[in-house]
């Protein structure tokens, strides 16, 4: 199968989508004649001009808002953030507005859109550039939260967010961007809710998230030389999350682990571990473990960088802790 | 700086511009009194313990929705306030839809999910009221962008007070729908105050319709108790985004004659005189004086109309009063598309 | 003792600390003259005059950035927000200015600035004036989240609010602010991060959250009575968390429950629930329970609002099944 | 609608007013050179890769940060932007904390935490850069409000970028420190561009300044190549605010000559043409030919600052290469208050 950049994975299905229905547009910053900070337009802006591809001023919360109208009465809007932390002045329109119209007018007024943004730390991206983000959308009702993590996922997950008559978090994180992978030829979609299992084991399950995906299959490459086989779920999408295929992971295991770049406190992986610990407690031979990012602002400082996420080394610690208990 | 000001703010509505037909000065009328007297019994109902959650009225505002709405079609959309029963009945909600909704009852236009401050009637066009003061200005620019996108020449609009006129919304809003050409009308309920706060205090230039030159758009000031001057200053805004000529920035300017909210106190913001002086400028007394001195109706044919409106009223309480409660089973239905 | 109420306990101790440090405004919509929509301020303006007392435009993100510079150059503001939900639009000034600069400046900047308003469901406040958020502030590095729920907690806990260096939230549930309770006559505070105790019992531990713990006590009475004693934590403040006091009484029970009016996923509960997994997993007899609010926009009708809210029957039921287990 | 211009945008500044005595136009030049060197230096550290996130110059704008701080004292409070090498300098920081802190070093204003874009000097008054654009107009309008409250005579000043003006942040910050009357000094540094976006076709009316009479506050526009015009505005505009007279909206027209950051592309949204043209204007050559022409200093006394401020620069590169990395352990220091 061809390989494609996860990027141009994703610009693939956008591209493709677009073709097929001419009330998609997409908004953002940069994203008209440049292409986008990340490339995410590179070249739609020839094919389908400034009314499609829309350059916007810095006005965060009213092109969020703006959007929110424009899904409501006919288009179908791709709100492109380029950082996802740019998104939160936006966050009124989104909370009360865009995640609440289409249960305020009992499913009459429908909501087709999709807030896509870089996440995550990488480079010293500092504070400012480096967000997360998505346990507040799993934990307000009203979004999809979809954090694909290959080529092939990233451009099947975005047209179903495309044409999902929802709002749609689609967050990439900015690890992954030039990560290459096979993409089919062929037409594809790939639903929201399903999670995969990017490595099969039985004495551990690992849920990673986003980039910590690729992560933990280093580290679990290192564990499998001693005869450790750990199973590796990416869940793909946060909400829905499809917590059957984690339980069932677990039940043969007896181990979880969830190794999440973002913060611990109220995060995705407490309500993983929450949901196991009520579904499978039986099944449980040790304490679900969460492996985070440090609970702080992030450093610019490459040493103080390197300190606050998780790397190979600490999920191999955090597994073979597991394993112990 | 000037507004620009194509209509004065007069007392004298005959002169500002050919009077619309008879049948528009009925409905006109019409359309004024079924808010007014839809209102009055909402504010019966709140003392009476009908209404569970808040009651903003439109009273003594009903020229403002009336004359924008005149314009409208079916298939343009709306976007409201907190104060929003007035422009859900002029773009065409029933008063039973809407006293069913703030009763709590599934026969309401948001099946009783909404309240006063949720109202949706996607149907007629009326894309919501909102209990956030701001959105109604970027989500109408949306629909706007929308509208265009499609190449439609439906339009968009935007019902805000003056309290929202300070609120980054206003800004942002605006100066998309001026830069990108929007098919929509920005129209500023300027009642003078945001709750008990006056606008005066709240900005140093009150003029709302003069920011329209800060964002290249038109911004037209107009009496808002004078149904006739919204209704020309709407009938040029609506063509204008019909077609394809941008949007227009239309300040109203008009006073609520209730109470901020139903059962709020209403004291020490303003005086008693200043109300009473107002309610000599009821948009509907005056709108019916003038019509009946001028001889473009007769006094009949309000009367009509004040009786079927009466009727009309009457009824939508007993509706809403017989209609049943959603069903709590149907509590968590539709966060999401069926899709 | 004297009895007050929640709000006017609170304002009490506004008052006193106003008087004592003259750094302290206030700002808000009708906070002056007004008093305040719940009567937050009522009073004050007489004393302190409009610099203190400061009535704001509609300008939400406007004034939370405003508060934020002032807090970082000598002044002590507590922002009123009447209902919390007004606060979203300030978000992105909160999360990226007002909670990171204490740590981008090294701890050489403080961020000594309050933000109080109501939040929770009651009468029909239906979904633009009902939101909670407080797992998204502890979610977030670098707030203080305070929940009293009594009129002597509303005190003291505000007044060591004001009285601290760090951003804080000060969360009034509407449904307690007209309840009554007793108020010591001479001056107090309480410490962050202390859990009370508010019934004692050894069958199963309850937190509750807000206006939930109310709720609770009324359950916990009818179940009294049939000779089933339960625990009640109130947790006071949610960051900083007291876990040890929850620890202590699980290894009491080895049952617990978290009931929050608030959304489950990635919510509150999901953090205590993996934190006593991970601390305590042998002391539990049973899986962790939550009993949450449902995953929905608040309805406006009172048909659909109760059914909504966990009520007290819903924690009869909640403790029976996690006692059955 | 005109802006109130108290300086035209002139090519002479000699003729803006009396000239400042010859230590202040040496001190304007030095600070100029100062910053002009020290981001040559981080221009070419950002190639070979020892800064390690972004780095947005100010190349081209010196006179901007240079007229304005110029006036403040160390107690008065600056909120800056993602641009803010400029401001930071002009306020204090030395070059070598700000290479440091690029470079990521303990040393560093932040002590490697934050970056080109978080820079955070309280000792001097430089309360922050940021990363996110808008803050800043809020932020600074904040210290005002404690200056007042707190009885004193600071000032806080409020940096920002042509991109900003369309944000929410600007409507909200400047029309509160209007009506509080807060000593806060609005600088907009309009170097036509946010990114590629031409300002043109961000806004409809791209006179900043003239928005000043729609918030009710002085709105001045000045040649911000013209270290001498700012200068004499930035005088006025901080004698305002220290007088309890309000704040001030300073337009200054720039350009900046690199890229929008180091390593991006500058191609396709501007000419070749416009930025030589910008070139020829350049704020320190201009500045130096004027300040000679009429005497006022001599070759001399600019060499010697030239000199010097070279050594300045050599010293804060090896300084900042030779700083030691902020301690892992450290990573989640002072979040919180130690109190
Ligand atoms: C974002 C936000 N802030 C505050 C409020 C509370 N509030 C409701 S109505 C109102 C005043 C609105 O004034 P205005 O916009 O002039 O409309 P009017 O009530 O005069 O029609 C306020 C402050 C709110 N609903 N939303
Ligand atoms: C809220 C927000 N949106 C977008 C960005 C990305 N961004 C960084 S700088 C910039 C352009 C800023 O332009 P301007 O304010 O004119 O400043 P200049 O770079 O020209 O000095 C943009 C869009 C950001 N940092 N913050
Ligand atoms: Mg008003
Ligand atoms: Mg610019």
């Amino acid at each position: 199968m061809r390989e494609m950049t996860f990027t141009n994975a994703a610009r693939e299905g956008l591209t493709e989508e677009m073709a097929r229905d001419p009330s998609i547009f997409v908004v953002g910053e940069g994203i008209g004649a440049r292409g986008g900070n990340f490339n995410t337009t590179t070249g739609l802006y020839e094919l389908y001009g400034p009314e499609r591809l829309r350059d916007t001023p810095i006005s965060e919360r009213g092109f969020t808002g703006l959007c929110t109208g424009a899904a409501m009465t006919g288009a179908r809007p791709v709100v492109d953030f380029m950082f996802l932390d740019f998104l939160l002045d936006g966050m009124g329109e989104l909370i009360n507005q865009t995640a609440k119209i289409q249960y305020m007018s009992d499913g009459r007024v429908p909501m087709p859109i999709v807030f896509r943004g870089s996440i995550g730390i990488v480079g010293a991206s500092a504070t400012h550039h480096s967000g997360n983000y998505y346990p507040i959308f799993t934990h307000l009702p009203g979004f999809r939260v979809v954090v694909p993590t290959t080529p092939r996922d990233a451009k099947g997950l975005l047209k179903t967010a495309i044409r999902s008559d929802d709002p749609v978090f689609f967050l990439e994180h900015k690890a992954l961007l030039n990560s290459k992978g096979p993409v089919p030829e062929e037409e594809y979609l790939i639903p929201f809710g399903q999670a995969e299992i990017r490595l099969a084991g039985s004495d551990a399950t690992v849920v990673a998230i986003a980039a910590m995906v690729n992560r933990t299959l280093e580290a679990c490459a290192e564990l499998a030389g001693e005869g450790i086989a750990v199973e590796v779920i990416d869940p793909r999408t946060l909400a829905p999350l499809d917590i059957d295929t984690i339980l069932e992971s677990v039940h043969k295991t007896g181990r979880l682990l969830i190794v999440d770049e973002d913060f611990a406190p109220s995060g995705i992986g407490a309500e993983i571990a929450a949901q196991v610990m009520a579904l499978a407690f039986n099944d449980l031979d040790a304490p679900i473990a969460r492996l985070n990012g440090v609970h702080t602002p992030t450093p610019y400082s490459p040493s103080l960088e390197a300190a606050v996420i998780p790397n190979t080394k600490r999920i191999v610690e955090a597994i073979r802790d597991l394993l112990a208990e | 700086m000037e507004s620009t000001t194509t209509h004065a703010l007069s007392d004298n509505p005959g002169e500002l511009g050919t009077l619309p037909d008879k049948q528009v000065l009925l409905a006109l009328y019409r359309t004024m009194v079924v808010i007014r007297r839809t209102e009055e019994q909402l504010a019966k109902a709140y003392l009476s313990g009908l209404i569970h959650g808040a009651c903003h009225t439109y009273i003594g505002e009903e020229a403002v929705a009336t004359g924008v709405c005149a314009h409208l079609r079916i298939d343009d959309a709306i976007f409201s306030t907190h104060r929003g029963h007035g422009h859900a009945l002029a773009k065409g909600v029933t008063p039973r839809e809407l006293m069913a909704e703030l009763f709590g009852r599934v026969t309401g236009c948001s099946h009783g999910r909404g309240g006063s401050m949720h109202l949706f009637a996607p149907e007629v066009g009326l894309m919501g009221t909102s209990g956030i003061v701001g959105p109604s200005m970027l989500m109408a620019a949306g629909a706007g962008y929308s509208f265009k996108l499609l190449k439609t020449d439906r339009v968009g609009v935007a019902f805000f007070g003056d309290g929202a006129v300070n609120n980054g919304a206003f800004h942002e809003g605006i100066n998309m729908a001026s830069i990108w050409d929007l098919p929509v009308i920005f129209v500023c309920e300027n009642n003078m105050y945001a709750t008990e706060v006056p606008f005066a205090s709240a900005t140093r230039n009150t003029d709302v319709a003069a920011r329209g030159a800060i964002y290249g758009l038109p911004g037209i000031a107009v009496d808002g108790n004078d149904v006739l001057a919204v209704w020309h200053a709407a009938a040029e805004a609506v063509r204008r985004a019909r077609a394809g000529e941008g949007p227009t920035l239309l300040e109203c300017r008009t006073y609520r004659t209730r109470s901020h909210s139903e059962g709020m106190r209403d004291a020490g913001y303003r005086t008693r005189e200043e109300v009473d002086e107002w309610r000599t400028r009821d948009p509907i007394t005056t709108f019916r004086r003038h019509v009946l001195a001028d001889g473009h109706v007769i006094t009949d044919e309000l009367a009509r109309i004040d009786a079927e409106v009466e009727e009309l009223a009457t009824d939508a309480l007993a509706f809403a009063q017989n209609s049943p409660w959603p069903d709590p089973a149907t509590a968590a239905d539709h966060i999401f598309s069926a899709k």
